[in-house]
């Protein structure tokens, strides 16, 4: 699937899993993106219900995100996720609970205890970087954390997520080159879901395809259906060997719908038809996925209403413990501009 | 002359249309500019009215922004570049401070650079680390630049068109908290306001306060509470930081004897410290008290969680208090 | 020449001069490469006198420099040159005296009135577009003003040069990429003399050639040898017929050599072999030419002794007249902070 | 204890080679940092030394040299960055300001950048309008930083280690006229000199000066200079711009009553600015004169032509007359 050079679109159809992902694996695949869905879903209904000053979500990218999690080594590879991967993040082990703390902004949230915007993301357990605001400057930190664990001979592959918009910024260019001269362990992630906030890809960029700008940093550029978690897993899994064979890094363009505005502060109505969208959701990569565990005889009604059920309790649950979380003291405006050690 | 009542973020979008209008050099251009209207709907409106090759959805990508902008100003249009917040000016940098700043300087007038970068800032909207910044400290430490501030709808409007008329680079700023919370009158007809004079919006004789933004609003609210406990404030809207209007502050520094400086970014090296340099260094033989500043905190940015955003924002409470030590001085 | 695509190096072997280059244009050509290497050498040469506090060059690449502004509109098109850029400026019309005044930083000088350091290029009668240090910066405005001539509908080609470190930065993407979706009338011309100061182009990018950047923006990239002053003439010409036809941008590498060390702040025998300097020199751009012009009966030995005699005589004069002019007065650190009307 | 003298690139120099050699964490990234030892021989010896994976000659891109950086030290290394001017240091201000400065304080200290970005400053040496800046002001302003402008080889040397090993990102100054100007005694064996206090590097009782860099040593001499006429002149190197030494400030402030703020930036927010206003607001009722600056003048760029730049840059005899105004005053 992955070609030196030119990239190539993978072809379509759901293909055989890999023997390393047991039906176990499968399974537990396809509860994450289950649970990341509805976990999205129920924010932006708190959002609306006023309970949010704000909310984001990647739904409609979940296959992309826990499929290429699960192609590395959870809590030992190293991670850079954006704000639109909550799927990975749950996918990584942060809780729903830790997600709905966050949302809140309060003090027990693992990732800024309320300090930063939700979905900022930073969880050092999981070895998951901290993630600010500014679009694309992760693509950097990304290969500098590959270049240490170059340096220290590690057998650990680095991953950094961002968006289509993120191509266009300087930060991805310089982060790509340094990679390919340094042959850095390290897999550059697009999900690209062809927007930037209202901006199409057209307007981004004068080629189709992201993942075509890696071989002018002496990298493979894999464009890859981001509908099919199969697939992304794959082209992950490659990239991941590749990294630790000491080949360099990869560029992954998976190809994905945002199923929501760019976020609460959008409205998508004013630059995209409607009509768009309801044909995304009809290749919904949950639903995709359901079905072919179903076909594998590995899933069925049953097991998806326990599922679900057991989801929306969790997901319940740990809204309201995250409601009524006390916030940070105020006190703590002054706390940790510097470091000391704890 | 007949007037109207509009809020700040019509005051920008009718600047906009009318100058571009008015003058086919015009364009502009930014992340999420067009159909969108701009994230903060200030741009709303143009693309349909003037097309897309004057109304640029640009690529992610600020530095392009800016720097395509320069060059476009060179090569004569008068370009108005957004940056969709000002925490994401940054990458953008190199191209205002290193380029857009010193063209005329470094080219003895040979080239200048007439452009304008609007941009969202100020905090207050649980926007934080990232949604929140104040960058006009920033800028103003840089010769070459021209940086506005203004906080009425009848200064955004009148100010902004100066600016893009203006022949060299402005850093237009726009307090996001003020754009549908504060309302006021414009005329009908077109009107300019001078790029420089800074406005003294209500008199006073016992503290002289200097502010611009959402603080200038929050000062007059201060002002309008010490009122009735017979302490008399000055409150200087500065509109403009750069060039700055140092005969107005002085003058009513010479009159008061006392002066509070108010802003909302950092203490340190915020814009107010130049105030209080420039005063201590001009107006010391007048001066009654200490010059004192009520300001956000020295952390490295604003917080997210309520409590937290709370306790970093100057408030008008926070004047309030600082005004009643210094009277009591 | 030019590959669509991926960039592919232009074989060897001088070629046929196109008709528009009479034998008249061709001699120019070369008398402008001339001038340009003297009045370099007598620059080092004042420099190590001690008369210039600095001094920077572009001996080695007056075939890349003079070759692409004759495939131009000279006064009519738009030209960001760079630091390096002293034949093209001269070719583009700026005197021997100027340039020298340049290098005294007198007021007379058309680029800065001595204000900022030598080869900081501007000069509005030519279209020389304002060029400052800060490396990369002009690609950008380069997009810009070709955005500007093409709202305007002109005939009109923008040409930006730049170095091979450029290519590094942020800036190179952006501009490439902006100019690409616009389908802009620009010329990207990169000099690659295969350093940035002591950095060799290995350490600058995982790829050896930055031509084939351009499919990456859409746009094509052109490899070519720069010392030979028509193939770049024809790959430049190729590029601006494009242009006009509305076809949108190119990105031209000449691969060049640099044969004096970084600048006069520069000491590079402490990262390159003198050998493969010395073998570089062996293939000089400008005796290529006059070999080339000799074999086609354009020139002969006692033509280049006159030309070389004006040229040295100009040179000299120039120099003279620049050593005794006046700086600025020192009120003037005041003026032109911000622009009015003359 | 044994010492030695040496000159303030050697200074710098000696201390990246001592930490390299005692902590194999430490890495050197930058332009032209490998075989040619940097553009002012800062870094010579240490790719021969330490290898081509420690000492990275990195791609021209800023943003990328501080970027990676950051990435690095996340992942457990000690990056010392350079930039080769300050002038140049534009293109990497978003990954300073919007990720290093903030990582700690946005994880609540979960994460933390141990990076040292070090970086040639201040004009004087004919590097006209982008190899003369001063950076010190924008960096100040930004809390989460610390910023350090030593300009002596004993406090170059032993602040430059203490900002390696700090867990924090330090913008590490060095002005590149004092490179080979300055010469001084260091200790013959390792010594770290903590970040943050400032020294009183000359006694005095009729007026305060405070100064760092060049503008330190033209202070000095300026002390000296009206030392002959009676004017006894304390002079305060900051050597640590942030954290402030506030105490050191104020106590010398208070025994003297009169200030002078010397600095090279231009005037309009230059790091004097915080100074002056930090003592206008804190020690006003001790000031017997105006606060008073010299400092380069508000134009975009310190240009190249010698009588220019001369007149640009602050001297001794420009601090002179500001001394002898301030005692008669
Ligand atoms: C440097 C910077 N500029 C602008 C923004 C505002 N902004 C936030 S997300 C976004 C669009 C990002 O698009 P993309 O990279 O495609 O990611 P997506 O949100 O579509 O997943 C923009 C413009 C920002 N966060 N950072
Ligand atoms: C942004 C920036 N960073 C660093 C420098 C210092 N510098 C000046 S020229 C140069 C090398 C440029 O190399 P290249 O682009 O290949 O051009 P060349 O000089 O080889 O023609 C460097 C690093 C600069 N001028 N601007
Ligand atoms: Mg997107
Ligand atoms: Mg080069």
């Amino acid at each position: 699937m992955a070609s030196q050079g030119r990239a190539a679109v993978a072809a379509k159809g759901t293909k055989k899993a890999p023997p390393e992902l047991t039906a176990e694996k499968l399974q537990e695949i396809y509860y994450k993106m289950s649970l990341a869905r509805l976990a999205q879903e129920r924010i932006w209904l708190i959002h609306r219900a006023g309970k949010l000053p704000y909310c984001i979500s990647g739904d409609g990218q979940e296959a992309a995100q826990v499929g290429s999690v699960y192609a590395l080594r959870v809590m030992e590879d190293y991670f850079f996720p954006y704000y639109r991967d909550i799927a990975a993040v749950l996918a990584l082990g942060m809780t729903v609970k830790e997600l709905m703390l966050t949302q809140f902004a309060k003090a027990e949230d693992p990732n800024s205890r309320g300090r930063n915007i939700a979905t900022s993301w930073s969880y050092r357990r999981l070895n998951i970087f901290t993630h600010g605001s500014p679009v694309a400057t992760q693509i950097l930190h990304a290969a500098g954390a590959a270049y240490a664990a170059k340096m220290r001979k590690e057998d650990k592959v680095t991953i950094v997520y961002f968006g289509d918009g993120a191509a266009s910024e300087g930060d991805f260019h310089e982060g790509l080159n340094f990679a390919g001269i340094h042959k850095l362990p390290v897999i550059f992630f697009c999900e690209n879901n062809g927007y930037a906030i209202s901006v199409p890809l057209k307007k981004q960029s004068a080629i189709e395809n992201i993942g075509d700008k890696g071989p002018s940093y002496g990298m493979p550029g894999v464009v890859i259906d981001g509908l099919d978690v199969l697939k992304v897993y794959e082209a992950t899994k490659a990239a991941a060997d590749r990294a630790r064979k000491g080949e360099g890094p990869t560029l992954i363009e998976a190809k994905v719908p945002r199923f929501h505005a760019h976020s609460s502060d959008d409205d998508d109505t004013t630059y995209r038809d409607p009509k768009e969208l309801e044909e995304m959701k009809k290749k919904d990569p949950v639903t995709q996925f359901r079905a072919y565990l179903e076909k594998k005889g590995l899933w069925d009604t049953t097991r998806e209403e326990e599922m679900m059920k057991a989801i929306d309790r969790e997901v319940e649950e740990a809204i309201d413990y995250a409601e009524k979380a006390p916030f940070l003291p105020v006190e703590e405006l002054y706390s940790w501009v510097y470091y000391s050690e704890r | 002359m007949a007037t109207k009542t509009i809020n700040n973020i019509q005051a920008v979008r009718e600047a906009l249309y009318e100058e571009m209008q008015r003058d086919e050099r015009v364009i502009v251009l930014g992340e999420d500019v067009g159909w969108r209207g701009g994230v903060f709907l200030a741009t709303q409106g143009l693309v349909g009215e003037f097309g897309e090759e004057r109304v640029i959805d640009t690529p992610l990508a600020e530095s392009s922004i800016v720097g395509v902008a320069i060059g476009a100003a060179l090569n004569g249009l008068r370009p108005v570049a957004e940056i969709q917040f000002a925490d994401f000016i940054y990458p953008a940098v190199e191209q205002i401070i290193s380029e857009a700043s010193k063209i005329c300087y470094r080219t003895y007038g040979d080239w200048n650079v007439p452009l304008v970068v609007r941009t969202p800032w100020g905090g207050g909207i649980h926007g934080a680390f990232y949604h929140s910044q104040s960058v006009e400290g920033m800028f103003a430490h840089v010769p070459g630049l021209k940086v506005v501030a203004p906080s009425t709808p009848y200064d955004i409007k009148g100010l902004l068109i100066s600016s893009i008329r203006d022949p060299d680079p402005v850093i237009f700023l726009e307090h996001k908290k003020t754009y549908r919370l504060i309302k006021g009158e414009v005329p009908e007809g077109e009107y300019t306001l001078p790029i420089g004079p800074a406005d003294v919006k209500r008199q006073g004789d016992h503290i002289t306060v200097i502010a611009y933004g959402l603080m200038m609003h929050y000062s007059l609210e201060a002002a309008e509470t010490v009122s009735q406990e017979g302490i008399s404030v000055e409150v200087i809207d500065l509109k403009t930081i750069v060039p700055l209007d140092k005969e107005t502050v002085l003058n009513s520094v010479k009159k008061t004897g006392k002066v509070l400086v108010v802003y909302e970014d950092n203490k340190t090296l915020g814009f107010g410290a130049e105030i209080s340099a420039i005063i201590a260094e001009e107006a010391f033989d007048y001066l009654d008290g200490p010059i004192m500043r009520v300001t956000g905190p020295d952390v490295p940015a604003m917080p997210y969680c309520t409590p937290l955003e709370d306790a970093f924002m100057p408030s008008p409470e926070k004047i309030v208090e600082a005004l009643r030590k210094l009277a009591a001085y």
